[in-house]
Parts: C-alpha cells; structure tokens; sequence
C-alpha cells in the first residue's frame, strides 16, 4: 500500500490559494483541525469561499475561539456556505456590512450536498426547506404527488479534516462526535489534507473499521500534542 | 384575576410525558433539552443527537469533559451504553428518513396551520437554521416547546407566523406553559390547560383559532 | 437502552406475508441471512417483490445455492429488482417463461435507491445509465451543461440483512465483504430482521465502532452456528 | 500470411503496464482479472472491488477461504495490508465520483464512438449490468479488454453496436491481443501493435474506423 506524505501544518497551509473553495470538517469546532486552520490564520491567505458545517465559536468577551473562527477573525473567507453561525458574532457582523457573503443552508442538506459531490451524484431531493427562504430559486421536481427541492453538489478544492488516527497509508478512523462533516468532506475536494492525533503503522487498522479509506486522503499533518 | 408566571419546567414535564419506551427523540438546544430531566421512572428514550450519535447521556462530571464528545450545543456531554456515533449524512438520514420519533424544539412563532418560525428575525438574528429545518421536516412528530407569552406579552402561538419559516405546516404539537396543545384543521387544539389557567383565559390572550376539545381536562403540576 | 427480541428463524419468517417487498442483504450470497431465507423457503410464501443485489447463486450440476435462490428456486418471487441475475439460470427461466417480473436496475442505482428510501430524499440525480435501455421511461433533469437521469427511492416492508455480531440493543457490526448492502436494507424498510452470528452485552460494542445503529434493528436471529 | 492465435494474456500484460503507483483500479470479472497477474515490479495499484473492498490480494490458500471476503464474482480473495472494507453505497460513491482512475473490463461489443456493450445479448443471455453500468459511467479512465475477434471472426471492434449499450461514449482505451486503441474523434487511434500483427493487417480485418498516429509503434510482448 502507498505511503501518504506527512507534512507540516504550514506546508499543508501553503496548499490552500486565494480563492479557492476550502471544505473543512467540524462541528462548531469539534473535530476540526485545529492546526492547520492556525497556519492557515497565519498565512492570511484571503478570498476563500468556505464549506462548512458553521463558523464555529468566537466569544467577544473571553476571546476564545474554536474550528474556523480564526479565519473568519482575520477576513480569509468571501463567501461562507454554512448551517449556522448564530455562535460567531463576528460572521454576523461581516454578513450585515456586506464583507462576507453568507450562504445559510439546512444541515440535513449541507450533509447530502457534500457527499453528493463525493459520490458522482448531479443532486439529490429533499423537502427540507419546502415553503422556507431556502427553497426561493431552487428548482423544484414532482414525483407523484409530493413536490421536493433538487439541492445540487457542493465539491472543493481542498478539504481540511481532522481525524483520531490514520495508518501510514491514510485510512483514517474519526472519535465519537468529532467524526460529524469529516468523512464527508473528504470525499468532495480535488485536495485532501488530514490532520491526526496518531499515525499507526500501515495493518494496524481493522479493515472492518475504517471509516475514511486511504484513497481519500493526500497528505497528513500530525495535530498538536499527537503522538 | 390569573397572573401568567413564566415556566419553562411545566413545558420540559410535560413534553417528557408524552414518550413511550424505545421512541427515538431528538431535543433541540435551550428549552427542549430539560425535556430529559423529567423523563418518567421506566420510561427509557433513545436520544439522537444531530451532530452524529444516538444514546446521549447526561453531562459528564466536571473534569470528565471529552474534548471529542459534544452535543449540537458544542456542550460537553456523554455516550449512554448501546449508544453509538455516526457520521451528519447518516445523522441527517435517520432524520429525514423517519426514524426519529420525536423532535421538540423551540420556537421563535409557530401559527395554527403548524408553521414554525425560529432561525431568523430578519435584520435582528441570523444565527442560521443548523438542523432545525431537517427535524422539523423529517420527524415523524414535531413538538413545539415554547412559554406561551412574548416579553411584551404577546403570545407566541399566531394565527400566522410573521417572520421567516423554518418549515411550513410540519408543527404536530405545541406545549406552552398555560397548556397542550394539537395542531390540525387549521387550529390550535386544546387538550389540556395547566393549573391555574383555565381554558377561557387561554383563549382571551391568544390571537389564533383554537378549539377545545371535548376530552381536554386540567392537568396540574403543582 | 432497550433489547431487541431475539427470535427463531421460522418466527421471522412468518413476518413475511404474501404479497410483501422484501429487501434481503448479501452479495451472490456473501453476507446473505441463510437461516432466515430457508425458513421462508420452507412456508413458501408466494408473490413476494424481491430488492437485492442479485439473485444469487443456483448451480445446475451440483444443486448448489446460495443466498436468495432456494426463493427463486420455489417460485415464491412474482417481481425482482436486482443488479445481476447471471449466475442463476432459473431465474432467467423464470424471466423468459413470463413466471417472474425482471427489473434490472445499475449496482449504485440500487444501492442508492434503497438509501435514498432510508434517508428520506425523494430521488437521487445519477449519469449511470444514461444512453442505455435503463434510461427508457425516466425522467431526465438538466443540471446546467449536463443532463442525468432522476432514480427513485426503492422502500420495502421487511429487510432480511445479516451481520457478524449485535449486542442485546440491536447494533450491528458487519464482517468484510459481508457488508454489501446490509446496511443500506436496514434503513429502508419498515421491519428489519437481522440474522447474527453472536450477541454481545450492551456496552461491548464500540460505539465508535457501529455499521447500522440499534433503531434500525427490531428483532434478531441467531445464525446457525452462531454463539 | 499472419494467422490470428486468441491471447488473453497479451491483453492482461498491456493492461497491466498502464498503471503507475498509486492507481486505484477495479479489473472485472474473467479477462481483466488476468491483469493483476501482471503489474510491473514496483508500481503499486490498489485495486478496487465493487462488493466493498479497497487492497484487492490475491486468492487464499486452498482452505484458507473466508465465507465473508470474496470478490464481485463471489470467488474467495484476500486483503492486503492497508485496505479496507465498505457497504455498497460507500462502494458505488467511490466509483461514481471519480476515485476509481481505470476500471479494465470484458466486451460483447465497442464501438468507434466509445459506446460499450458487455451486459445483454436479448433473447439469448441476459446476466444483467451488475456495477458495469456505474464503473463505466464513473471510472476517471475505462479500459475494454478483449480479444480482437469473435469465435466467428468478426472483430469485437465495431462501427456501431448493435447490442443494447452498458454505457454511451465512455471508452477511453481498448486494448486486444493485435493492439492498443485509444477512442478519440469517433475513430479508434492505433498507439500500438502487437508482433507478429502490422496496422495494415489489423486495419484489413476490423470494420471500423482506425487512424494510425505519427507515433504508433510496434509493441513486442514474445
């Protein structure tokens, strides 16, 4: 089996260019991959468009942040296209003073748009947010006698993810609630880049128990703290 | 002369009640997750978290935090034994699907055609709809748990939601804290009020159609 | 949590009525439920719609069968829809005598299909087939530039699936290639009946760990030679 | 006089030597299976099974068979180190979206524009598509690996097919035992022939359009 790249967070960072469409997992900072969003901060680059479950955490008064929020701090994003950003005041504030393009899609919907894109799908059905703002220009497509939304692909450039452990060759298996937009994320981006807390020997993985396969996966950046 | 006197444990009490053992029920964040407080003895609920697991517990004990192990509120929280953690694609395919029995969450406006209003005020507050569009469209029962009255004292319950919806016409129940109530035919209607209300004072202070059905009875949590 | 029933064979075959859809896991017999199959081989319970991969394995010469052919064998499908019915002659018999109705539906069609019924979508969007006899009679959605073929959701009453291990609760652990589209059977049918090869405890189980959580699960058969 | 000898395993060979490290391949059932027999020393594929397997092994040892771990032609196979097992939509997600780069797989017919036939022979055999339908569909590359003539003598390449169609226009490459094709502006481009066989000999016997490029070249496989 072929060996994956481990490289740094910061030559991870390098990868991701202004404009480009930046998919990264969490759950309002669960599971994200906390080192590379740092070096990416660092790096400032600017003008991306974000696909991601939310903007995550920023508290004005403590000024703790979690998962994107240092990029949205430092204005890298565009556009965000996210379920939430009712924990990121600053998003808010980007939204209402026309900075940021803010893209509000259910969470059910962001789910299948992703894997959509990962899996050679052109769009999938849903009545999630018939009769709502999210259904204004959307097509809608009659099957019998029930009307659906048709939500189309979201695919990205790079994908940001985080995992608890990868094997050399890339497989990845993911912790408890932290797993949540990973394993989607890296099935829709041309770039996979996988942040983890371990990296095991190549056999050392059940093949039963892979939740990310190796294929996904271009190059792995050890987390903070891993081992 | 009745005083209203906000109460959100009524509300958790007796939505809680309304659960059979082995129903799949998904809390939202604030009001609905006291729901779990106040679940019966016996009574044993799968709870689904939309952030990827079934089987959630209680808050850990301080120290005991996991880092990996939050609900959709990004609070710390625990597995139950039997639970088990799934990607937001399978999280939302268990929603949309069906397979959640139960959804009870808050709300900014629900009216009487079962139209729920609680991602948005334009303007105001855009924190966005996260699940809430999903559950409230993919539940087999969809619980609006809500006090009754505004601040301003205006009621909650309308006969027409005002601000953006979170989806149209998908509400099955409302519990308040005056009473209980079913939402069909284009009404609000009552099954139970809560002591020390009565169904008259109800009916006074809400701007909506609602019946009182022939069944509904006084049900005190005092 | 709540325990699921454990039940014989022969009590889960009689939840299966006439007239039934009837969706059964395995691959040309890999991963298929044996022991519930000849029990229901053994009522003969008729004019069943079968969902499953293929029709199995049915060896002229050697009498050998695996998976759903002891069914076909008894004539007790009316309709198939199924990837692949090349290594079982009777059913191609059955198919050109007018006996049995055969839909032939694209492997991913299928397996998303039987998902989009479990996931709740009312279709999905897909180019497989497009051009080909399977494209006759469906709708087809332009999505800018490109055109693709609109696949509906394939619901059943009762999903037949088999997994390596459950515990008491009904989570289910599926073995290597076994896997197939067990999971994917367990979230569209209204009954699901998991045959098994070990119970566990609750809690033995990592819940990092589970193929198809407890809800999907309402009663469990032990396997024959199962522990 | 060049006379035509079936040789399946030239097919395998050329096949074999398209690859380069890192491929993610699904060879089909029969013919292309021959292919993983013959991967060059060093290059690395990781071969994909439809049934739900990534790192593709070779056949166990007699009694060493798993009732659970077989290919999509139900024949007992192993695992490699580094693979990895899935369910079927996880399996078709894959090929449908463009992470399987070649898929190699046997033909009843190909055609100039690409059109493939390998499912359906009505009124005589009909096995069904199987996941040929999606794995020609998706599959970044498709191969069709045949011999270049029928029992028969009609070579397998044709202008049109006239058996009901696996996929439209999806072939990239055809490789038979007289010489490797690309199919490129409704014509089959002839990269390579296979000694003893010349371009004029193959072009003589196949009816179908054949543009001999600039670069084409003899390929010695004795």
């Amino acid at each position: 089996m072929v060996q994956k790249p481990i490289i740094s967070a910061d030559a991870a960072a390098a990868m991701v260019k202004e404009g480009m469409t930046l998919h990264v997992g969490g759950f309002l900072g669960c599971g994200s991959p906390d080192a590379v969003i740092a070096a990416l901060a660092a790096r400032g680059t600017r003008g991306l468009t974000l696909v991601c479950n939310d903007t995550a955490i920023s508290d004005p008064k403590s000024g703790r942040t979690t998962g994107v929020a240092p990029l949205v701090a430092r204005g890298q994003f565009a556009k965000v296209i996210v379920s939430h950003i009712g924990t990121n005041p600053e998003t808010q504030r980007q939204m209402n003073a026309g900075e940021t393009d803010v893209v509000l899609v259910p969470q059910g919907t962001l789910a299948e748009r992703v894997r959509a894109a990962g899996s050679g799908l052109g769009g999938v059905l849903t009545q999630t947010g018939l009769g709502t703002e999210v259904a204004e220009g959307k097509e809608k497509v009659r099957v019998g006698d029930r009307v659906f939304l048709l939500e189309l692909p979201l695919p990205g450039d790079v994908a940001l993810i985080k995992a608890r452990r990868a094997d050399r060759a890339g497989n990845l298996q993911y912790s408890k609630t932290a797993r949540n937009f990973n394993p989607l994320m890296a099935s829709a981006c041309a770039l996979v880049i996988a942040e983890v807390e371990e990296i095991v020997e190549i056999g050392q993985i059940d093949p039963d128990q892979v939740h990310t396969p190796s294929i996904f996966v271009d190059y792995l950046v050890m987390a903070k703290g891993g081992v | 002369m009745i005083e209203y006197v906000e109460n959100k444990e009524i509300i958790a009490r007796r939505i809680a009640a309304i659960f059979k053992t082995g129903d799949v029920v998904n809390l939202g964040i604030g009001l609905p997750t006291l729901v779990a407080n106040y679940l019966p003895e016996g009574v044993t609920v799968i709870l689904q978290s939309e952030n990827g697991m079934l089987g959630l517990g209680p808050a850990p004990a301080p120290g005991e935090e996991d880092k990996d192990l939050t609900n959709a509120g990004a609070s710390p929280v625990t597995i139950l034994p039997g639970g088990c953690f799934f990607d937001s694609a399978t999280s939302f395919g268990i929603i949309r699907g069906g397979h959640v029995d139960y959804t009870a969450l808050g709300v900014l406006e629900v009216d009487q055609e079962g139209n729920l209003a609680n991602y948005k005020i334009p303007g105001k507050m855009v924190p966005g709809m996260g699940g809430a569009m999903d559950l409230v469209a993919g539940s087999r029962v969809v619980i609006a748990a809500t006090t009754h009255f505004e601040k301003s004292g205006a009621s909650k319950l309308k006969r027409r939601c005002s601000l953006p919806l979170t989806a149209a016409k998908e509400v099955d129940l409302v519990v308040t804290d005056v009473g209980y109530f079913e939402v069909m035919g284009g009404k609000f209607r009552l099954l139970e009020w809560f002591k020390p209300y009565t169904p008259e004072w109800i009916m006074e202070r809400t701007d909506a159609d609602i019946e009182v059905m022939s069944t509904c009875r006084c049900a005190d949590f005092e």
